[in-house]
Parts: C-alpha cells; structure tokens; sequence
C-alpha cells in the first residue's frame, strides 16, 4: 500500500540529489520543499539562495509559498538583491539549481513560454523567470515536472532554459557555462542524459509505475538505462518531514486550499 | 524643501502619464504596489510598458484592465498557481487588446536596469545564449569577447519613465527605507527618470540618519511619497503583514475566464474609491489575521563617532 | 562546521601566499587593514599584487617593505598628506624594488571587481576615454557600442586570489555584518578566491540572523574570521573608534626617505610581535581620545512575520 | 589689509560655483569646504556625494580630514557602495563635480599621476582616484589648484583626468559625456574656457594680485578676458563658517598639525 504521492516521492528523490557541500539555488514548490527536506536529512550544510535576494542556512519557520514570504525572510543569513543572487550563480558560485518546466524535450531544454512557438502561439505560459539563468548557469541542474506525453516532446517549439540544445557538445557551441541537466526527475520515473549524446535515459521508475507507462507518456522513442532501477520510496522520517513543511498538503497532497 | 507627499490618486494622475514604461514589483513576490496598480485601472491608464522581474498577480490585472501595450518581464503570472489568464488571452487572442511581449529572464532584467541605472549601453552575459530569448524583436544582441573570444549576450539599459518603490518607511523628502530581499527595486530606481515611493509609514527624517545604511533609495531621485498602509495587501511586507495567499488562489479561479476577470475588477477595483474602502472589503478579521506575530528585531548598531 | 576563526598569524600565514593577488583598503579611507598589512610585513611574503580603489598609507607601506611586485588601484599615496614616498621611490628609482603600476578610476576599478563578481569578462564604461590611462600595458580596450555607435572604454574582470574584508562584526562562519560607507568590499569578496574577514568582535550567528540585510558578505565565501579588536587603526571604525590622523602625518615626516622609513618599520611593525604590542606602542591614552563619544544609534525594525 | 589666506578665498570662489539645487561630488580637502559653505549660505539644498558611498545633505558634525571619517557618516541619508555612487555620476545624476591636480595644461587637462610622463617618469604622483570619473562624466567641473608655473603648462605629459583635450570638440570626439571644465580657481585668480576653442582664459584676479603676476606664472600665453574682474573677497561670515569646519586651519591656514 502507497502511503505517499507522486509529489511527495519526487522531493525526496530531489532531496537525495543535493550534496551536503551544496550551494542550491532553489526555486520554489517542490524543490523548496526538497532542500528543507536535504536540510533536515543528509544535507545539514546546504545553503540555499533564492533569486528574490535571499540566502539561508536554515528552513524558514512557517510554511512557504512563494519565497518572497515573511518567513523566508526571517532568520536568513543575508538578503540582498536579485543582482547579488544572480552574480553567484554567473560566477560559478551555485553548485545545483532545480528547475520546472511545462515541456521538455529528449536534450532537455525546457519550454516555459511559447507552445507553439514565438511565431504561432498557442498557449502563452509565464515565461523564464529565473529558469533560463539557472539552466545556463548552475553548475548541475535537476529538471522536476510532470510525466505526460503533451509535455515530453521529442523537439521543443521554443527553448526558454536551454538543456543540451541538439545533443553533442552543443553547450559549449553556443557558449553557454553549466554542465546541462544531470537528472529529470518526473511523477512517473527518474531520467539521466547519455554522456555522449546527451540524449534523455530513463534510469528509474517509481514504484507502481511500469517502463511501458513511461514509454506510453513520452513523446519519443526514449531509451532506457541498462540497469534500471526501482526509486527508493521515501522513509517514514522523509515524510514527516515534507508534511512538517508543507503542513496543509498544498503542493504535494493536491490540495489547494490555506483553511 | 519641494512637497513630496502626495495621496495614491493624486501621484498616479500627476506622475504616470499615458504610455509611461512602469517598473513595478520591483522585489518579486513581496511588496508588490497592489493599490498604485488599482489606482492606474480606475484612472484608465493606457498604452503603458510594464517591466518587473517576474511580476505576481499585478501585471496581468494591468493586461486585463486594457492599461498595457507592452511587457518587459522575466515572468508574468500568478506565482502560487502558474499561469495568467488575462495574459494569456492578451497574448493569444487578443483580449482585451493585443499586447508586445519582450522577454527576458531575471538575471538579464536585472542587468538591463543595472544598466540604465550605470548609465552605460548594455552589459554583457552569460546567459541567454542558445534560447529563444535571442533573435527577432528581442533586444539583446551577440558578439564574440574582444578578451576571451567567448560568446557573450548583450542586454541593453531599461530605462523606465516611471519606478513603483514599494517599502516600509521613508521621511517626506523620499528618503527611503527597506529591509529583506530588495529584488531590483534600487537599480529601478537609479535608473528611472520618476521615483514614486509607497510607504507604510512616513517616518521622521532621524530615522534615516540613523541607519542610512538601510536606505535604498535616496531622496533626490524622489519625485513622490505616498502613504498607503496595507498598500501591497495580498502581498507581504516584512515586519507589517504577512501574504495573503487566499487572495490569489480566488483571483485565479475567478479570472479563468474574461467575463470572470470583469466581476473580479468590479468588486475589488471599481467597487472602491480607494484602499480604505477595499481594506474594509477584505475585512479587518482577515488583515488583523495577517499582522505579524513573531516579531524579529534587528539589533542596534552604532554610526555614532 | 568548519573552524574559521584564525589568530591573525595563522590567517595570514595559511591564506595569503607568495604572489598572491590581494584586495585591500576596500572601503577607502575607513576600515583599512593595517593589522593584516603588517603582519604580511612581518612574514616576509613576497611578489604581492595589491588591488584597491584608493590605498591611505598601508599600501605605501607594503611597497616599502619589499612585499609588492605590482599594484592595481587608483590612487596610491596617504590621502591627507599628498604622496606616498615608498611608492615613489619604488617608481621611480626601484627601491626597495621596482613595481609595476596598472593605474585605474575609482569607477573603473569598481567595474572591474563587480565585473569578477557577476562573473562576466568586461564592463563597458564611459570613464577612462581620451586619459593616458588607455593604451600601453594597460588592461582596459575601446570599442564602438552595438547599439548607441557611441566610443566605449572596456573594463576586464578583476578576481583577486584574497581579499582582505575589514569590518564590525561577524559570526564564527563568516556571515559579516559592516555599516558605513562600504567602497568596493562587497565586490572585492564576491569576486576573490579566498576571503580573510577581520572583525572588531566575534558574534553570535542570532545577530546577523536578527538584520540580514547588514550582511556584506555571506560565510560560505569566507576563509577564516579573525578577532583583532583595533585591527584598522589609525583608520576609523564606525561605532568603534575614529581616525587617528596624526599617525598619518608623522608616518608622511617619518617616511620621507629610504632609512627614515626603515626606522618606522622597525618601530612600529617590527618592533612588536602582534597587534596586542602594537596598542601598547600607541598607547592607551590615545586609544581612550579615539574612542566614539557621540553615539547615534539604529533604530531597530522588524524581520518578524 | 588682508585678513583671510588664499585658501579661504579659493574655498569662497568655489562655494560660489555650488547652485541650490546641485548634486555635488564633493571630494575633499577645499571642495569639501567649499560645499560646507554653500551649504550653510546659499545652497542649502544642494546634495553631497562621496565615492566611497556616502550621500549627505547637511555638512558633518565635527571637522574632517577624509570623506570616510567617522563624522561624515553619522547624520548622512545614505552609506552604500562606490559602485552606487560612481553608477549616479556616470549616469548624470551629479550636476557639479569638483577635483584638484598637480598639473594642468591650457586646455584644462590635469595630471595626477605621472610627472614627465608614464614611459620617463620623473614623479610619481598619487593618480586618478575618482578625479578622472568625476572630469570625464560630472555635468559641470571646477579645478581646484596653486597657480605655479610648474603645474600650469602649455600641455600635460599625461592625462589623468580630461579636460578638452586638444581643445574644440575634442570630448566629443573621443566619446566623453561631461561638458568639461567651466573654472579652474587658483590662488591667485579665477579662469574659465572659451566656448569654442576651449583655451583657458583669465577671468578674474583675486585682490592683491596683478595680472603680470598670473602671466609669469603660467607655462603658456595665457590670454584675457576682455573684463578682468577682481575676485569679490570673502564676507565675515563665510569666513566664520569655513573656521568653524576648518577649526585647526589644517587646509586653509597651512596649519598642519592636530593638536
């Protein structure tokens, strides 16, 4: 018997990618709860920033929607400006950043503006935010989002944070600084890129869930790990830790509510 | 000394003239001038370009109320809950007008107001590169670095006609205080042509004397102070109230769709004068809900000699 | 956590090598580290390349002891007096050794540690063009703007391997609290290798968490935190002592030539072993004169929610 | 009789070029007087900035030395970075700028770093400090310096800070924004540039001093405004303000001593 979600088993998964020497540049909605998680486990070191100019080393003492709340604020080591934050991350200073996305693509770059594309819009979504940055500029990155076929596209209409562009040694061609994506972490499985190709790996797949429903919910013929892996669920201590800080299961219960 | 007090209606009808460039929500989720935007809609404010880093709620209230023809952002949306339906249908359809979009990210808006406020024709970057940012109407440009013969973006100044400084505390002069995470709101300002500063409090010029460290806009680049307390209710203002995050989970609800979004703008905009009026809209149980109760005090130091 | 407080001798001798590229003087005329200074003197390290916007005797001093190969700063010299002689004489005849200059504006070498700081390989500017400090060995190039067409003077990034941040007060990681007018020491940091953060007092981490917005530089970036109370005098810490300027006017007597300089030395660096002796030599008479008298407190605000 | 020095009239000459409401890069030794007392006379609202970030608008509570010293901090209305105060003159923020120089050439060019020049340097001076911003980028510009004829030159052997170059429109040329130098007072008289050759020209001359005097000491043919004015000495009380800053007469009565 499941006595998690999918959302819950993807911030422990996230949580389990952040090192303790880590500077994290952290975001918000899962991620944010995966570094309180890291925080409170293996990661009591960690140090997280959040563009609005805030940096922490410690989780904030009240839940947490957005990062510019009240409680992010307080008890932080330094708040500052965005341009501050951002020079850290320019200058190599952030070791892992995470970052969402509504569609990727089998180099993983992301596409949170234009479906459709910029010519031919079709939805207009809200667009970089810090994503762009962090995908260009962290030194690792971990993609968190959901498993669906609409979303997992075998060419992206639009690139907003750049993965591995076509494949290959792309990065460099354009002239971008971070490593590219290290991991894709989705309600369905656990995704890698091929070192070479830098072509999307399924490399674990949640419990419950099978390669054929993940196969089924990717938009291209993905390829798959030699040794794929069931993912780790979480511990009786992940979960209670994930529900201290997201007490009203807003982002990881589904339930949209502050009563 | 010039009078810079003003009240809301009286520093958008003199200072924010139709197709004004607006710097608003200057410091992201927090302190966001809710009640200048408000204010903008009732006086129907046209053709304006807003520019903000990612903007919460605010800008896509603005692109419904019809006040926009442009936006310069990193991110236009309703932060806890994803999208902006007025945004979107502005975009995509052209309700209720066509919008231009240009768009840049945070790191990039933050050095394109650098920019304006060092008074130099664009900085290079790092990022950018290699996504659909570049290229088209977009304003950044590509060149190799004369030193390291990498490939760098340039992002060029943003000069807005107009910064919004939403804060905590200024004297009447303008001198301005702010304390957590400030965003972009001290390169708006130095690089904008009109400071309008919205306070919580005006405070006695001492104050600022007393901690000009603390200070993030000063008084001369100040054109107005307008106090307005409760002046960016739903968003936080630290060591006043905390986020009201009810509000934007309705607000999305309700402006899913146009007809929606109007009755939305009836009630909390049309529907009031002024924020007095929608303070008692929200209700007094819901704003004394808000206030601080784990107060946090900064511990004096001395500028003394 | 790590142990990052260090005795001055350790930090020094751990974190600041032979060759070594050095920022220093970061905030002008206040909050000079000669503690740090002389005991590089007293080690005897060598080839130093000193970075700073304005040096107020300490790097005339270091000129003067051998420990320099190079300096990169804007102004060299002892700001009330005029001239700083170690630095002319090296210059000019190369004694005790001849020095390179690379000679920059307090606004360029700014551009270059912010440059180091956000990570990006120049900063244009509109400083510099048309003065002799174009050209020859000087790092700075000139292009035409993208954009504007305008000329454009370009600042390449500076990165020192240490640099030296000299202020009030910071917590056993680092975490570093100044107040004051704070030159280039935020952009020194965030650009440096290695970071030495020396403090009047060593707090509890409550109080930097208590006013995050005094923070100048995060602890992760910093090295080691040395206790060295007086570690800036004669140059002024705000809330702590005031400027001592007649120890600049006699230095400016004493140093005037080669052996007189060398008696200085010996007096006031060599003839003490640590920054403890040295209080002695000053004197606590002077030490009680120096002491702030004329307090103005910050008034406290609230980080709660 | 005489009963005020040369520097006092130099600090009285430059207060009068301070207007109220002026944005004034102050710097320090006699412009920092000179604002002092305008501020306390006729420019009560003028504004001044300090590079290593101070903003201040009413003059500091005891007698300094350096623009760090502690007293000018306490009471300002802003302490903050260099970066933020050199971004204000760059981006035409500051109306007024002032700056001294061991040497200056007919064309209002100042050297402060290298005496002979930086290949055959006889001296080594100081350099730039902010002196090269301020001349390259400050709306106005008054020079400040002793009238010898070893510093007043037919041209400078290196140019720290620009004043117009070659003369005509030469700023323009090489892509400077400031308007260059409206004054240069001296201790013996005031000069001003002429609006289209950009040659220095004697304005006026201070009392007790002869034009012939001036002409003897300056490098080059000076020449003269059609009417040389005496310089109006100081009143009584700009006297007893610029005392009450200057109290030991360490900049205006030579005095240098603290005791």
């Amino acid at each position: 018997m499941m006595d998690y979600t999918m959302q819950e088993l993807m911030v422990v998964a996230g949580s389990r990618e952040i090192r303790d020497d880590d500077v994290v540049f952290v975001g918000m909605r899962l991620p944010l709860l995966a570094f309180q998680l890291a925080k409170d486990t293996h990661a009591p070191h960690a140090i997280g920033i959040f563009e609005n100019g805030i940096l922490r080393d410690v989780p904030a003492g009240d839940a947490l929607y957005t990062m510019g709340d009240t409680p992010n604020i307080e008890g932080a080591i330094w708040t500052t400006s965005m341009m501050d934050i951002m020079s850290l991350l320019q200058n190599g200073r952030v070791s892992l950043g995470f970052i969402g996305g509504a569609e990727v693509d089998r180099f993983g770059n992301l596409n949170t503006t234009y479906i459709g594309g910029r010519e031919n819009v079709r939805v207009r979504l809200p667009g970089s935010g810090g994503g762009s940055d962090i995908a260009s500029l962290s030194k690792r990155l971990v993609i968190i989002m959901n498993h669906e076929k609409r979303r997992f596209l075998r060419r992206v209409s639009y690139i907003t944070s750049p993965g591995f562009g076509n494949g290959g040694n792309w990065r460099q061609r354009v002239g971008l600084r971070g490593r590219g994506p290290c991991a894709v972490i989705t309600n369905k499985g656990i995704l890698r890129f091929d070192l070479h190709t830098k072509e999307m790996v399924l490399d674990s797949v949640h419990p419950g869930v099978t390669v054929e429903e993940i196969l089924e919910n990717t938009g291209w013929h993905l390829r798959l790990a030699s040794n794929i892996q069931e993912t780790k669920p979480p511990t009786k201590t992940e979960l209670r830790i994930i529900r201290k800080y997201d007490p009203r299961g807003f982002w990881t219960q589904g339930k949209r509510t502050f009563r | 000394m010039e009078q810079k007090i003003y009240s809301m209606k009286e520093a958008v009808s003199q200072f924010i003239e139709d197709g004004d460039s607006v710097a608003m929500g200057t410091a992201l989720e927090a302190a966001i001038p809710f009640a200048v935007g408000h204010e903008i809609i009732r006086q129907g404010k046209r053709d304006l370009t807003l520019i903000g880093p990612i903007s919460d709620m605010l800008f896509d209230q603005l692109i419904g109320s019809g006040c926009v023809k442009k936006v310069v952002a990193a991110w236009v949306g309703n932060v806890i809950m994803g999208v902006g339906y007025n945004m979107r249908r502005a975009v995509e359809v052209g309700v209720p007008r066509k919008i231009e979009a240009e768009d840049y990210t945070n790191l990039t808006i933050s050095l394109a107001l650098y920019a304006g406020a060092m008074g130099i024709p664009f900085v290079p970057t790092k990022s950018l590169l290699g996504t659909g940012m570049m290229g088209g109407k977009q304003p950044f440009k590509e060149m190799e670095c004369p030193y390291t013969k990498e490939r760098l973006a340039l992002v060029p100044p943003l000069k807005p006609d107009v910064a919004i400084v939403q804060v905590q505390r200024a004297d009447e002069e303008g001198n301005t205080h702010f304390w957590g995470g400030s965003g972009v709101t001290k390169e708006a300002a130095l690089a904008a042509r009109k400071v309008i500063v919205v306070v919580e409090e005006v405070v006695e010029k001492k104050v600022i004397r007393n901690d000009p460290n603390r200070t993030i806009v000063p008084g001369f680049l100040v054109n107005a102070v307008v106090p307005e307390p409760w002046g960016a209710h739903p968003s936080p203002v630290q060591g006043y109230y905390n986020r009201d995050h009810e509000k934007y989970m309705s607000y999305h609800n309700e402006s899913r769709d146009r007809d929606g979004y109007l009755k939305w703008l009836e009630k909390w905009v049309f529907g009031v004068k002024d924020r007095k009026e929608y303070l008692k809209l929200v209700g007094e149980e819901k704003t004394k809900s808000l206030l601080v109760k784990r107060h946090r005090k900064s511990i004096p130091v001395d500028f003394g000699f």
